[in-house]
């Protein structure tokens, strides 16, 4: 059935869809609509959980941990700050295998204020031993939510998961949503049955307690190769879910015409999209472009990167975020991956900061930028901040 | 037997209890207890923190399980009676 | 492509209309998209939002700076804000008011329209003299100088969504609508 | 006569725990477990009990448990809850189990959050008056006068006038439905409250006295000795609250001078003559004004 909603809503529906048992959830702009979407589809009977009104998002996060536990499956979503004071509990989760789904309304983060999108919230949680999904459209946040709990609750994973949606951008527009039936989905999504749970039925069990040296480095090896295997399972799952649904998305990166390209851009989130359009119509004109959309973040796909290598002679990657004292963090991995001896040359690419709107005109220029950098066959510099006001003057 | 990170269950859990922890090698005193002297109030099994004061069957005397017992003298300070006695580890 | 961008004020449902026409249009088999301008809203500030129609999937997630159609909730924003700002050549504006666009004296080199949203919800008892609902006069009134949107579908749209009154919502735009004969 | 011990027999921890000797906190826990038997599940924060459960793959708990963040007591605890109704388990007591710089501090708006919210919980506040665990740092339930390693009382020798926190007011006024306050001195006591809170649906809060021998500066084998003195002195009087009603729940016929209580812990050694007569007043004006409360709930 066709909606039209938002992405906010489509992250409360696919909540609702994937049989959520316990929602915890604390208000903060640009995510409070899933919340509140939550709050009335369980008042009105609709939606069969348990609603935790928290008094934080440390809270929000902490309570899920307890309820996952005990065999539930969680669900609760935030932005910027509220992502930020989370972290302790983040890193918690992911460290003793709580499966938890959680949709960012990607905000930057402040000092000063400002609520406006960008990814800075979740680039700072990308060491939180979660898995780390970009969406470009509500469809894909719905159905990426879905996946991400197969994903997620795979025993073999047992792995938390954001599924990122930009603010505003997606959070608060409205497109059309294919909304999968109930029993589509209850089909395609097992109830959470992981291994270990608190039921009173096997021997009792501490969780989480004190792991020793002598031990951790152990732990850690195995949450890694948890992470690991979710590369595998993604495609897989994605693959199923495409059967079963008519719906894809490529994977962990989807690459966007690069076939013959002669320069592609890596980009994530809702300025995908408006870069597709940009690659048809500069296309149209016979300029050799191509994308690749990061759907993955984490784990990270640099096996798939690395073809970029092969693909084109020149790679541009855009960050919605800055890390301070280093550069986009999209960009450091990217050229990691892409590393070698015959490695093509990269270019970082900064914009659509706190708010800052990547339109198709930054996008054309930043092609442009590529095409005219590849001429010469390397850049003029690592990084370049997209219409900064007193920037280069190619950005005006 | 716990050697690889391939004996590590899925997801951190204990396995085991703390049992195989000799905690009664911590001890410098340990308590002797008078059968003379005591009622078998069972005040020092009430206070032991270790568990380490046993009372098998009811009306018996209580024991010191040497294995865990800590040696704090809890239950000498607390005997009513002055039935237990702390005396240094030979 | 088509790009429609509403002045009003925090409170008069712009966002509401923006939403109601994209699924107007989705009902009608195109694609559409629409969304607010991001922020904190504030009650009687003045606001915008927009709405994207095609024929093909709209992937696009940028702001509209050169709008097809500019929709003014208010007349008194004409005073206040830059409301033709980017308008493309030939573009269309309609306005709530009951009075001539001569009479606003909104000189433009593009088809302005005019129509008594205010007077109609009113009459419909939607909101208040102080506060009315116009947004689905308004865009029943669109629905007559935008050919890609059909006033059956604003209806069908409303009688839908609308957060509230829906048989009232309707029945303004259909009205509202009706009022702009002379503008097909 | 036939003996018979004085509380159930079954023990819920494993021997083998790692508590120092003399230490408050398995007492507390060997009473609390005693009084709710094995269908329990419990969270623990960071603090002396993280670390007296043992280190993987061993647990000292012969009950479903798990660890978590320091701050996070009261929503873990609202987390399983909801997770238990979610599975339509009904008899299962949910036991929070934090330490005092885990509550009246880092935990207390998660806490505050938990009784706001009607969580169906019994929280138990293991207050060994300061952060014992990390080697007897001051707290917010530190009482007056007493030493720590971050509570420096300079050349003169000034002692800081840091009020241990009324955390059971500040309960009874957040919407606690039951709270107790219990001794590890006075264990038949301990287990009849922590089986009252069970009688009720909704938030309890159990505030128990544990002694720490090294934070306290007492011989291992005094501490019980030690914390007895608190109740006989009325440092730590016994009460009950439900709802808002208090009751005493132990009536010291012949209350001690804190001077007793004091002098005993290597902690309040730097303690004035002066000072103790300050805190003696401050105990009795404390003391008084529990017996006002005590009084108006009788009405």
């Amino acid at each position: 059935m066709m909606e039209v909603i938002t992405s906010n809503y489509a992250a409360a529906y696919a909540a609702k869809l994937s049989r959520v048992e316990v929602i915890a959830a604390y208000p903060i702009t640009p995510q409070t609509s899933i919340s509140e979407k939550l709050a009335e589809l369980v008042d009105s009977g609709e939606m069969d959980a348990k609603y935790i009104k928290v008094e934080s998002e440390h809270s929000a996060m902490a309570a899920l941990i307890g309820a996952s536990h005990v065999g539930a499956r969680t669900f609760t979503a935030t932005s910027s700050q509220g992502l930020a004071l989370m972290h302790e509990n983040l890193i918690w989760a992911a460290g003793v295998n709580r499966p938890i789904v959680m949709p960012v309304a990607a905000r930057a983060l402040s000092g000063p204020w400002t609520i406006w999108s960008d990814h800075s919230d979740v680039i700072s949680e990308r060491d939180a031993g979660w898995m780390q999904f970009f969406c470009e459209n509500n469809q894909e946040t719905l159905d990426m939510i879905i996946m991400a709990y197969k994903i997620a609750e795979d025993r073999e994973i047992m792995t938390p998961a954001m599924v990122i949606e930009d603010g505003f951008i997606l959070s608060h527009t409205v497109e059309a949503v294919d909304m999968p039936l109930q029993e589509e989905v209850d089909d395609f999504l097992p109830p959470f049955d992981p291994e270990f749970k608190i039921d009173f039925k096997s021997e009792p069990r501490r969780y989480a307690g004190v792991l020793a040296p002598d031990w951790w480095q152990e732990h850690r090896y195995r949450r890694m190769l948890d992470m690991e295997r979710g590369k595998e399972k993604i495609v897989e799952v994605e693959r199923d879910f495409k059967r079963r649904f008519g719906r894809s998305y490529g994977g962990l990166v989807e690459f966007y015409r690069c076939d013959d390209a002669d320069v592609a851009l890596v980009i994530a989130g809702a300025p995908t999209g408006t870069a597709k359009d940009v690659v048809d119509e500069m296309r149209d004109r016979g300029k050799k472009v191509g994308l690749v959309k990061l759907r993955s973040f984490r784990p990270f796909p640099g096996e798939e990167l690395v073809k970029l290598n092969d693909m084109v002679s020149m790679v541009g990657v855009f960050d919605k975020s800055y890390t301070m004292g280093q550069g986009g963090a999209f960009f450091q991995e990217i050229r990691n991956a892409l590393y070698s001896p015959d490695g093509v040359p990269i270019k970082n690419y900064i914009g659509g900061l706190g708010g800052r709107d990547v339109t198709k005109k930054n996008i054309e220029r930043i092609f442009e930028d590529l095409l005219a950098l590849n001429k010469e066959g390397k850049v003029d510099r690592i990084i370049d901040w997209v219409a900064l006001k007193g920037g280069p003057g190619r950005w005006e | 037997m716990l050697k690889s990170y391939k004996d590590m269950p899925s997801t951190p859990v204990s396995l085991q209890s703390t049992e195989d922890i000799m905690t009664g090698n911590w001890r410098t005193m340990r308590p002797l207890i008078d059968e003379e002297k005591c009622i078998r109030c069972y005040i020092c099994w009430k206070f032991c923190p270790d568990m380490s004061i046993e009372v098998e069957e009811a009306d018996d005397f209580p024991t010191v399980n040497l294995d865990y017992c800590k040696g704090c003298g809890i239950c000498a300070n607390e005997c009513p009676k002055d039935a237990i006695e702390m005396v240094r580890e030979e | 492509m088509i790009e429609i961008r509403f002045h009003g004020r925090g409170g008069q449902g712009a966002v509401v209309a923006s939403e109601l026409l994209a699924r107007a249009a989705i009902m009608d088999g195109m694609k559409a998209s629409a969304f607010p301008s991001f922020g904190s809203e504030r009650r009687g500030a003045p606001v915008m939002a927009f709405c994207r129609i095609d024929d093909r999937p709209i992937r696009i997630h940028a702001g509209i700076y050169e709008p097809d159609y500019v929709v003014i909730l208010d007349a008194k924003l004409i005073k206040i804000v830059n409301v033709l700002d980017g308008i493309k050549e030939g573009g269309k504006v309609l306005i709530n008011s009951p009075k001539s666009p001569k009479e606003l004296g909104l000189e433009s080199d593009h088809d302005v329209f005019t129509v008594d949203a205010t007077g109609i919800a009113l009459d419909m008892g939607l909101g208040s003299m102080a506060s009315p609902i116009v947004n689905t006069a308004v865009i029943g009134a669109f629905a007559a100088i935008c050919p890609e949107v059909k006033i059956e579908n604003v209806i069908e749209s409303i009688k839908q969504a609308a957060p509230a009154k829906k048989e009232q919502n309707a029945e303004a735009a259909r009205k509202a609508y009706d009022s702009m004969k002379g503008a097909r | 006569m036939m003996a018979k011990l004085p509380l159930p027999k079954e023990e819920y921890l494993y021997r083998g725990h790692a508590a120092c000797p003399g230490c408050g906190a398995p007492l507390a826990m060997r009473y609390t477990m005693k009084a709710l038997g094995p269908r329990v599940i419990m969270n623990v924060p960071a603090g002396c009990t993280a670390v007296i459960g043992g280190v993987w793959p061993r647990t000292a708990f012969k009950f479903d448990m798990m660890d978590h963040v320091f701050e996070s007591t009261g929503a873990v605890s609202s987390g399983i809850r909801a997770a238990l109704d979610a599975k339509g388990i009904e008899d299962v007591t949910v036991l929070a189990w934090a330490g005092d710089g885990g509550t009246v501090d880092i935990g207390l708006q998660a806490l505050s959050g938990a009784v706001d919210r009607g969580t169906d919980f019994i929280y138990v506040m293991m207050d060994n008056e300061a952060y014992m665990n990390t080697g007897i740092q001051c707290s917010g339930s530190t009482p007056i006068g007493a030493w720590t390693t971050t509570t420096p009382f300079g050349k003169k020798c000034e002692i800081i006038l840091q009020r241990k926190k009324k955390i059971m007011e500040m309960m009874v006024a957040n919407g606690i439905v039951y709270g107790a306050t219990v001794n590890v001195a006075y264990p038949e006591d301990f287990v009849k409250r922590v089986k009252k809170a069970t009688e009720f649906e909704g938030p309890k809060f159990i505030h128990a006295l544990s002694p720490c021998a090294p934070g306290w500066r007492v011989d291992t084998a005094k501490t019980v000795e030690v914390a007895r003195l608190a109740t006989q002195t009325n440092m730590f009087p016994l009460y009950e609250v439900e709802w808002s009603e208090y009751r005493l729940t132990k009536t010291i016929k012949e209350r001690k001078p804190v001077s007793e209580y004091l002098k005993t812990q290597g902690r309040f050694r730097r303690v004035s003559e002066d000072m103790v007569n300050r805190i003696q007043a401050m105990v009795d004006e404390e003391y008084e004004e529990l017996l006002r409360k005590v009084e108006l709930s009788k009405g």
